[in-house]
């Protein structure tokens, strides 16, 4: 019989679903080639019918978000619990992806600027008689492999098609990598941009450019433009589509399997080649980078060394 | 860890007597070690440098099976390569070592017996869980060239070059001066025997203008080095002296012939006591033989309207060639000796002192050529006046042992200001004041020496000088220099008329010591003297392998001293040579190209050109020659396809996480 | 707004030193600078305070020297070497330790003010070369010797360097004035001494006069109000004691630049001397037209 | 009664300036306060700004790394390469809520060895005065109680 | 579905997680005693701080960000972000630039509305809403259409996807928006491509429509669904229409309507502030949109309450016609049928496919314009930015985005309202009149359950947008009620940020 297979979201955007569906005509050779058992944002069966299922029954599940909410770890650990495999899907599951920027914040601040002195929404509100529930908000986004063990990841912002499609192949029908691999290349973006070969031999910066301050060159690499690009510092496998877009790229595909910290790692890098030599004149340069943490854990604080902004 | 064998490791914890033993807990510490995993074997020992210490390590690695040790003990700066060569004798690859450093770094510096003992736990934990990620690594080995590079041409480069040649190594000898013999080439007599400076130089000076086994160039500098030991390749600068060494005999005939008849050029071999002519020898016994012209001064070069007697002077022989140019001399050397010497302090620096505005104030340098029969006055001390002194005032410690100048004491002043105290009253009779803040006469035949100045009738006055003036308090010290100073044995302060002021002004580093320092790559101690891998048991080495010291530009030294180390640095050297080859540390960056992405990110972080992109496959490759391991471009590489050898990331992160996880 | 100094003149020049005051103006008007006295100035700190509680001191100091930023000044011209050094070891110990500041913001800046002592505005801003074209009279007077006194070669000036100063000698010689070899150039005056050790005090003065006539000057030229009044005011009293007659003109730097650069006569304050009134009046008497240049 | 608090450094050592410095204060016998442990790396350029993170997320309170005076380096300019991360690296934990202080850089030369201990207890005053870096151990257990 | 007893006896009903909708939703039905539906509850259980952690960020990097708010509609905040920041350093993009982003735009309407009409909505209809789950899919909906349909929608979109990600650097999170214009020109080639997917899309529209007509429109018993009272409100409605009130997704000014169809407000989206308030209730992250003149009188709908909808209903009833031919005719015909204003929810519907066939006649235009091929696309920044505020269409309804910077262009304030937010009490109000007609003790199933989602799905409301942010600094009233439902006590919060109890 078919392998059964399950889609979740947990704190994500719907986009990793998308990347799914982008499958186009693979969509329909995948519902041939397996059983959907849940799937929200597409099929109507809800959670009752996966509690009911048999502790490892689903051969594989696909979780895509960051872990936000009780409910979210809940409906992890219930995955898990009846999946084989569990694949972190895209960079929220995998990172914690753009959410997880909300570790440079704090929950009591978020709300703080919300409701001031008034009070948030009830965890548990009683209406003339009826409890309303809602799930309890952790102070920090996780990747999912915080929450629960994942077999395998999926990197992207989203998963690139042919990324996508090479992980059914491999984990459908393919024999399996080992445990706690990520599912694309081990080298960087920048071996795969079409611009490679544009790269000066000796490459050193005297000022950084924001997008809006300069028309980027189509054909010239980015970062020789000044504008900062993680190419160098990103896994490939994404098909260099900003690059394409002729814009840089901003990380989403996260580390190679060397890097334990992508953005340590990348900053490391990327000041690694600035010019000059004196305080005054280093800290101009970097003048051009406004948001070191914005641009650098774009989509990867959650699972960073240092996973939010210290909490006082 | 690549191995599929189990890591089992051999914690070693030393005493060092009571060097840690006092301040770090060894007893509990190698209990706590025995209990870390994978750690199957803790031991503390007395000295784990002693040969039955390592013997312990070789025993343990064959009968307990260790693969990994760990030693805590001293700076591995000091014996890292000793332990290393006792797991090779023991079996294992010298790399599956890692050493902590709990003297040095902990039990010298700490008081605490609680706090230290716990750092050095943490310390241990952190290289036990270090060690574990090690890997066999093979030393590489570079062939040494034998020839030798000596820089500077004083007492202490003559000797080294002798003995080096002697030993039929090829030397090449370097002098910026005109002429060879540094400093000593001035003095008159030398402490404590009297014996004649010049005696016992010139031989020496010539031996080396004779040597076969020795290239000497004199007018010179070294400008460029590249490479690394046993293979630095050297650029020397060959000023010309318009007179070539070659095909001038040595007649010096032109010196006379040179259409100044007397004289008009302050000679600075003379320190400006005498005058010289343009073409000029510096001294009779200057090595080589051989005139300078110096264009500053000449006719010739600066208005080109001279008659050049002095290449008529020189007839057929042609020796004289007004039109020589500087010339860049390229060589390899396997090894370099640097034995550039030292200046003697500035003593304008001390306006109090007087020197420079009253003209009878000199400098022990000056009154080193006053007294010197070759010197300016064929041995008279005379005034500048011409006058003879009848009292005369020695200042010790000018520019020593000073909060406002230098705080080291040059260690020469006091025996050669007890010498020039002797040979002054020998010259003149005049009464003479040593004014000292301590006498300091460690040597053979030193303290003798002192004592028997003072049956010379040589004052003494223990005190530091506040200022040598010309006011008159009374019409005794009219016309006189008053030294005014606080006599701390009598207790008050006096002035001390007298007619002449010598100032025993200090050693210090060149001032181009910096520069120096920068083009053969080492280190400069805190007083600017050129630092030696180990005060005590590497003096005459640096941290750059193959680079080694001899005299005062190490620190200040006497004759004697830095003959011997002269000795020491050219048997260093040679030991290296006749070994024939020197084994390389293997913590080289190496480029894991499968992983690389081509960004080129490496390429302008190495100084020394050794990572170089491969455009065929379009990656990065290091030259394992090349580079000096330093790492840079490991942390630069933005996917991490760049490794170092003994400092792997799984290493250093395994080391961070061991300081840090308390147990 | 430069080209205008601020003006710090402390209460010596109020006071004893107001010779040195009326000269000084006078010289700077004839070399076309402009001085603006700070208004509401304080005492500057020195004296007892900076020995009593440098706190305090600091503070007189700090005060002056904001007033000069808000004025809007750039340079502050304090031309009693006390004040001057006061005013310099303010903004020194405010930069090293800025806990004196006591988190008052406005102190960090005041680190910017440029204190001058007027010898050293005519070396750097003037120049030597500058006061040689200036000449107006030549000089008829003896030789001078020039004496800083000892605060000028203190740590915190900038005048001149610290042992054996010579741009008082300089700028003279350039105006034509001859001047001695004085070894003494910065030995003490006496000081307060005068005023509190009194014999300590004048021997010291005495030394001093006595070696500068030695040296063959005829006047003393000082810097400092201090020095001034000391030098000044005791010879008699030396001569009651000692019975040896001095009569050596002191004067300040001012006075003979001043008249050396052509500034109206009657504005220099010779008027005040007390010894050596005689030779001051010979030397500086309105010379015959052709003294002019 | 609760121990004083005692600040944790983690020291990035090069090898041939500030390690030298440090055997040299041991070898003049200086004394210091022990709350730094030193790794070894062969020169400042190798300090991996991965490094530093993983030494405050493990628990260190300061990052002290040391390298040769500028044109001193062993290796001529490895330590303006960790001059420029560090430049850009305080600015980043600035924004992670990490004061300033706790990270610092400093030239120490093979002469120094005072200056290792005016360093080190300069750091530890400082660290006393800001107080521990919240571990993030802790911070994991409530902000998601894995249970 | 699960059936549980709650406090005091009462029954509950749960429907969790809604399906078929992007983000999360969370439907509470409860039963009184009788066993008929007491009151009924749409929750949304999650949120996501966007407001919050975009602070400090450059605002250069908010079309990228935000449009991780949703992977459905990236582009529509896409483009209202980078709308935003062409006001914040006040420039203008050029005309090519201009154009591209409305061919791109248009191209993801069409793009959007098959994706809903086909995988989302269409179920409903295609299959039936009394289908068992099962079937009730795109699956079940190829198997309808027939797999050639089924390929044949597929490809559709994946050609338009293709032209997108060509444009934009990626279909799903653009990069090409930038202040002043886009980061790439289009090419002549570029273009062509363009012309013909475009092409084939008018066709596609026109293919939908007829599907739409023969599997709705001629079943008697969906269309009577479509008019039954249970899927009908009398409310405001809101769109977006160019200088002739013609609908326009892209740029225009914003109309309101009336329920009686006149014409009650039409503002430059810039003042939505004053126009819009945003109200909160405890049980739920996401806030309810009002018209702030009128003001918030409950889940209630006619002329006196301010509750108000968005999306293609909502945009047709406040527009006067629709600027390209086809649309029109079809336009035309809808009203017919319906009359005008349209209040019946499930209307969206076809009111989508009418959109659908505007987007795809608009892409056409646009495509065909010689001048989208300029190369110049860039106007380069050189004032200090300040503010901005940008507003499209996107296909759920009318999305806001609002930043303050400080001169450096870090966002210091961000504010976000998102077409579901405006749709909120409307939606809540459908799926409980639906589950009071509908859900009795005695027969609570699946389809029955369906057809309550479906007063929702109606709206594709996009939860994944809605859970974006907690409520921003637009003025919000907070009801703090006790068990027994008594009204403790309003906190309002004003647009100056002071707050009062009352």
């Amino acid at each position: 019989m078919r392998p059964k297979v399950a889609f979740y979201w947990c704190a994500s955007c719907g986009g990793c679903e998308e990347a799914v569906l982008d499958l186009a005509e693979g969509v329909l050779n995948l519902a041939d080639a397996v059983d959907i058992v849940f799937w929200p944002v597409a099929l109507d069966f809800k959670e009752k019918d996966v509690e009911e299922m048999a502790d490892g029954e689903i051969a594989v599940s696909f979780v895509n978000g960051a872990v936000r909410s009780s409910h979210q770890l809940n409906m992890a650990r219930l995955l898990r619990r009846k999946s084989k495999l569990v694949v972190a899907f895209g960079a929220c599951a995998q990172m914690g992806g753009i959410p997880g920027l909300a570790n440079l914040t704090t929950a009591r601040d978020t709300l703080r600027e919300v409701y001031g002195e008034a009070e948030p929404p009830a965890l548990e509100f009683r209406d003339n008689g009826h409890t309303l529930t809602l799930p309890k908000l952790f102070d920090a986004v996780f990747p999912l492999d915080r929450a629960i063990p994942v077999d395998y990841y999926v990197p992207g912002c989203p998963p690139s098609p042919k990324i996508v499609s090479d992980m059914f192949d491999v984990l459908l029908n393919g024999e399996l990598p080992e445990p706690g691999a990520v599912l694309a290349p081990d080298h960087a973006m920048c071996d795969e941009c079409p611009r490679r070969d544009s790269r000066p031999q000796e490459l050193k910066l005297d000022r950084f450019h924001r997008v809006q301050e300069t028309a980027i060159d189509l054909d010239k690499c980015i970062l020789a433009q000044g504008v900062p690009c993680l190419g160098p510092a990103t896994r490939a496998g994404c098909g260099s589509r900003c690059i394409a877009g002729n814009m840089p790229c901003t990380g989403c595909f996260g580390p190679t399997s060397r890097m334990r910290d992508y953005g340590g790692k990348a900053l490391c890098s990327l000041a690694s080649v600035v010019e000059g030599n004196e305080v005054a004149e280093i800290d101009r340069i970097f003048e051009g980078l406004v948001d070191p943490a914005g641009t650098f854990y774009r989509y990867s604080l959650p699972s960073s060394f240092l996973e939010r902004k210290r909490l006082e | 860890m690549s191995e599929r064998e189990t890591v089992r490791i051999g914690v070693y914890v030393c005493h060092c007597g009571t060097n840690i033993a006092a301040t770090v807990d060894v007893k509990s510490l190698a209990e706590y070690a025995g209990l870390m995993p994978n750690v199957v074997l803790s031991r503390d020992y007395k000295y784990m440098c002693s040969d039955p210490g390592q013997d312990l390590i070789r025993q343990d690695i064959r009968d307990r099976q260790l693969n990994r040790i760990v030693v805590a003990s001293c700076s591995p700066h000091l014996h890292e390569h000793t332990f290393r060569t006792a797991l090779k004798v023991g079996g294992l690859n010298p790399f599956y070592f890692h050493m902590v450093n709990i003297r040095e770094q902990a039990s010298w510096v700490h008081e605490n017996r609680v706090q230290a003992t716990r750092k050095a736990k943490d310390l241990v934990r952190a290289a036990v869980q270090r060690v574990a990620f090690h890997q066999p690594l093979e030393r590489g080995r570079v062939a040494i060239q034998p020839d030798v590079l000596i820089v500077g041409g004083g007492i202490a480069g003559i000797h080294a070059a002798l003995t080096l040649a002697n030993a039929g190594k090829h030397v090449y000898l370097v002098e910026r001066e005109a002429t060879i013999g540094g400093h000593m080439a001035r003095f008159d007599k030398t402490f404590p025997t009297l014996d004649c400076a010049a005696c016992i130089l010139t031989p020496k000076m010539s031996a080396v203008r004779a040597h076969p086994n020795i290239t000497l160039w004199t007018y010179s500098e070294v400008t460029k080095v590249d490479g690394y030991v046993g293979n630095y390749k050297v650029t020397v600068l060959r000023q010309p002296r318009y007179v070539d060494e070659d095909l001038c005999s040595g007649c010096l005939e032109c010196i006379e012939a040179c259409v100044y008849k007397q004289a008009k050029v302050p000679d600075d071999f003379n320190l400006g006591l005498s005058k010289r002519r343009p073409i000029y020898i510096p001294f009779p016994q200057a090595v080589p033989q051989v005139p300078v012209i110096d264009p500053e001064t000449c006719i010739q070069f600066k208005s080109g309207k001279c008659k050049t007697t002095c290449v008529a002077a020189c007839g057929d022989r042609h020796a004289i060639n007004l039109r020589a140019e500087a010339k860049e001399e390229r060589i390899e050397v396997g090894t370099v000796i640097l034995a550039t010497g030292f200046q003697t302090f500035d003593a304008h620096r001390v306006p109090y002192y007087g020197y420079g505005k009253y003209p009878n104030v000199y400098t022990a340098l000056e009154v080193e050529r006053l007294v010197n029969a070759s010197g300016p006055t064929a041995g008279e001390v005379v005034l500048r006046d011409g006058g003879r002194p009848a009292a005369v005032g020695i200042v010790h410690c000018v520019g020593s042992r000073d909060e406002n100048t230098h705080r080291w004491c040059s260690r020469v002043c006091c025996m050669y200001s007890l010498k020039l105290a002797h040979l002054i009253k020998e010259h003149t009779g005049a009464e003479i004041f040593n004014f000292y803040i301590d006498m300091r006469t460690p040597g053979k035949g030193f303290e003798e020496f002192y004592q028997k100045l003072l049956t010379e009738r040589v004052h003494f006055i223990r005190g530091r000088v506040a200022e040598v003036t010309d006011w008159a308090l009374d019409p005794s010290e009219e016309g006189k220099l008053v030294i005014r100073v606080e006599d701390t044995l009598a207790g008050f302060v006096r002035r001390i008329p007298v007619d002449m002021v010598v100032l025993a002004t200090g050693l210090e580093p060149r001032t181009d010591a910096p520069e120096v320092r920068r083009l053969f790559n080492i280190s400069c101690a805190s007083e600017g003297f050129f630092l030696e891998r180990h005060p005590k048991l590497a003096p005459v080495n640096t941290f750059t392998d193959g680079v080694f010291l001899a005299g005062c530009c190490q620190g200040p030294k006497d004759i004697p001293d830095t003959v011997a180390q002269a000795g020491a640095a050219a048997a260093e050297a040679l030991a290296l040579i006749d070994a024939g080859y020197l084994e390389t540390e293997p913590n080289t960056a190496h480029v894991v190209e499968e992983k690389c992405c081509g960004c080129k990110t490496c390429i302008s972080m190495c100084p020394y050109h050794a990572v170089a992109f491969v455009d065929e496959i379009h990656k990065s490759r290091v030259n394992e020659v090349l580079c000096k391991g330093c790492g840079t471009c490991v942390a630069a590489c933005p996917s991490g396809a760049i490794r170092q050898n003994l400092f792997e990331d799984d290493e250093i992160f395994a080391e961070i996480e061991g300081v840090l996880s308390n147990a | 707004m430069s080209g205008v100094y601020g003006y710090f003149p402390g209460c010596s020049l109020k006071g004893t030193g107001v010779a040195y005051e009326e000269s000084l103006l006078a010289l700077f008007r004839a070399l076309h600078l402009e001085l603006a006295e700070l208004e509401d100035w304080n005492c500057c700190g020195a004296t007892s305070y900076m020995s009593i509680d440098e706190r305090d001191a600091f503070s007189l100091s700090a005060r002056n020297l904001t007033m000069t930023q808000k004025a809007g000044h750039r340079d502050l011209v304090a031309p009693c070497s006390a004040c001057y050094l006061a005013l310099r070891k303010t903004q020194d110990y405010l930069e090293r330790y800025p806990k004196i500041a006591g988190g008052n913001g406005a102190l960090t800046s005041i680190r910017a003010v440029r204190v001058r002592h007027p010898l050293e505005v005519l070396y750097a801003d003037v120049g030597v070369e500058r006061i040689k074209k200036a000449i107006m009279r030549h000089w008829h007077g003896g030789r001078v010797a020039c004496y800083y006194g000892c605060q000028m070669v203190r740590p915190y000036s900038e005048v001149d360097r610290d042992c054996d100063p010579v741009r008082m000698d300089e700028l003279l010689g350039a105006a034509g004035i001859p001047t001695v070899d004085y070894s003494l150039k910065t030995k003490c005056c006496g000081g307060s001494l005068t005023g509190t050790t009194h014999d300590v005090g004048v021997r010291l003065v005495y030394i001093l006069l006595k070696e500068a006539a030695r040296k063959g000057a005829e006047a003393i030229v000082t810097v400092c109000p201090l020095c001034q009044y000391n030098l000044d005011a005791y010879q008699h009293e030396i001569r009651r004691s000692s019975g040896e007659r001095l009569d050596m003109p002191v004067l300040y730097f001012t006075q003979v630049l001043g008249w050396a650069l052509g500034a109206e006569i009657e504005s220099l304050g010779l008027a005040r001397a007390i010894s050596g009134r005689k030779r001051i009046r010979q030397w500086f008497q309105p010379a015959e037209k052709e003294a002019y240049v | 009664m609760p121990e004083p608090f005692e600040p944790k450094i983690v020291a990035f050592f090069c090898n041939w300036c500030t390690y030298l410095a440090a055997d040299l204060a041991g070898t003049s016998r200086i004394k210091y306060c022990p709350n730094a442990e030193v790794v070894r790396v062969m020169c400042s350029g190798r300090v991996d700004v991965q490094f530093v993170l993983k030494a405050f997320a493990k628990g260190a309170d300061g990052v002290l790394i040391g390298g040769c005076h500028p044109g001193d380096c062993h290796y001529q300019e490895g330590n303006y390469k960790a001059l420029r991360r560090y430049r850009l690296l305080r600015r980043l934990i600035r924004q992670m809520g990490i004061e300033d202080e706790r990270l610092r850089l400093e030239w120490i030369s093979a002469a120094e060895g005072d200056r290792v201990r005016a360093v080190i207890n300069d750091m530890v005053e400082t660290l006393k005065r800001l107080g521990p870096l919240q571990k993030s151990e802790e911070e994991r257990a409530h902000l998601l109680e894995v249970a | 579905m699960e059936i549980a007893t709650a406090t005091a006896g009462k029954r509950r009903i749960t429907i969790d997680p809604v399906t078929r909708l992007e983000g999360h939703g969370k439907i509470e039905i409860f039963l009184n005693e009788q066993g008929t539906v007491d009151r009924a509850y749409f929750q949304v259980p999650e949120l996501r701080g966007f407001e919050k952690f975009t602070q400090g960020r450059p605002a250069e990097s908010m079309p990228q960000i935000t449009s991780r708010i949703c992977g459905v509609c990236p582009m529509a905040h896409h483009m209202a972000s980078t709308k935003a920041l062409d006001r914040l350093y006040k420039v203008e993009p050029p005309p090519a630039a201009r154009k591209i982003r409305e061919l791109v735009y248009s191209t993801f309407m069409v793009e959007d509305h098959t994706l809903h009409f086909y995988f989302l909505g269409g179920p409903d209809f295609v299959v039936g809403p009394k289908a068992p789950a099962a079937e009730r899919n795109v699956l079940g909906v190829i198997s309808r259409v027939g797999v050639e349909t089924g390929r044949r929608v597929i490809d559709m979109r994946r050609k338009l996807r293709d032209l997108i990600a060509l444009a934009a650097g990626k279909a799903i999170h653009p990069v090409f928006g930038v202040p002043g214009g886009v980061s790439k020109r289009l090419t002549r080639e570029d273009a062509a491509q363009f012309q013909q997917v475009a092409a084939e899309a008018v066709d596609f529209a026109q293919f939908t429509r007829s599907t739409f007509e023969k599997l709705v429109l001629q079943n008697g018993e969906y269309v009577d669904l479509i008019k039954s009272d249970a899927f009908t409100h009398e409310t405001y409605y809101m769109g977006m229409v160019d200088a002739e009130n013609r609908l326009n997704f892209y740029d225009g000014a914003l109309r309101v309507v009336a329920p009686d169809g006149h014409e009650w407000a039409k503002f430059d989206p810039a003042d939505y502030a004053r126009h819009i308030g945003e109200h909160v209730e405890p049980w739920s992250y996401m806030k309810f949109c009002y018209l702030k003149e009128i003001g918030w009188q409950g889940f209630i709908g006619g002329p006196e309450s301010g509750v108000y909808c968005v999306a293609p209903l909502a945009r047709l009833n406040a527009a006067e016609g629709m600027a390209t031919p086809q649309a029109e005719e079809a336009y035309l015909q809808y009203c017919g049928v319906l009359g005008k204003p349209v209040h019946h929810s499930l209307a969206n519907h076809w009111a989508r496919v009418i959109e659908l066939l505007y987007a795809a006649e608009r892409m056409r235009e646009l495509a065909g314009d010689p001048e989208i091929a300029d190369p110049n696309v860039r106007t380069l920044p050189t004032l200090v930015p300040e503010e901005g505020i940008g507003v499209v269409e996107a296909p759920r309804g009318t999305l806001f985005h609002h930043y303050r910077t400080d001169s450096q262009g870090l966002i210091v304030k961000c504010n976000l309202i998102v077409a579901t937010q405006n749709n909120a009490a409307r939606i809540s109000m459908g799926i409980e009149k639906v589950a009071r007609a509908l859900v009795t003790a005695s027969k609570v199933d699946e389809g029955i359950l369906n057809m309550v989602e479906m007063a929702f799905r109606a709206y594709d409301p996009c939860l994944g947008c809605a859970t974006h942010a907690l409520p921003g600094s637009l003025p919000l009233a907070i009801r703090v009620s006790d068990s027994r439902g008594n009204l403790r006590s309003v906190l309002r919060r004003d647009a100056d940020g002071s707050i009062h109890r009352e």
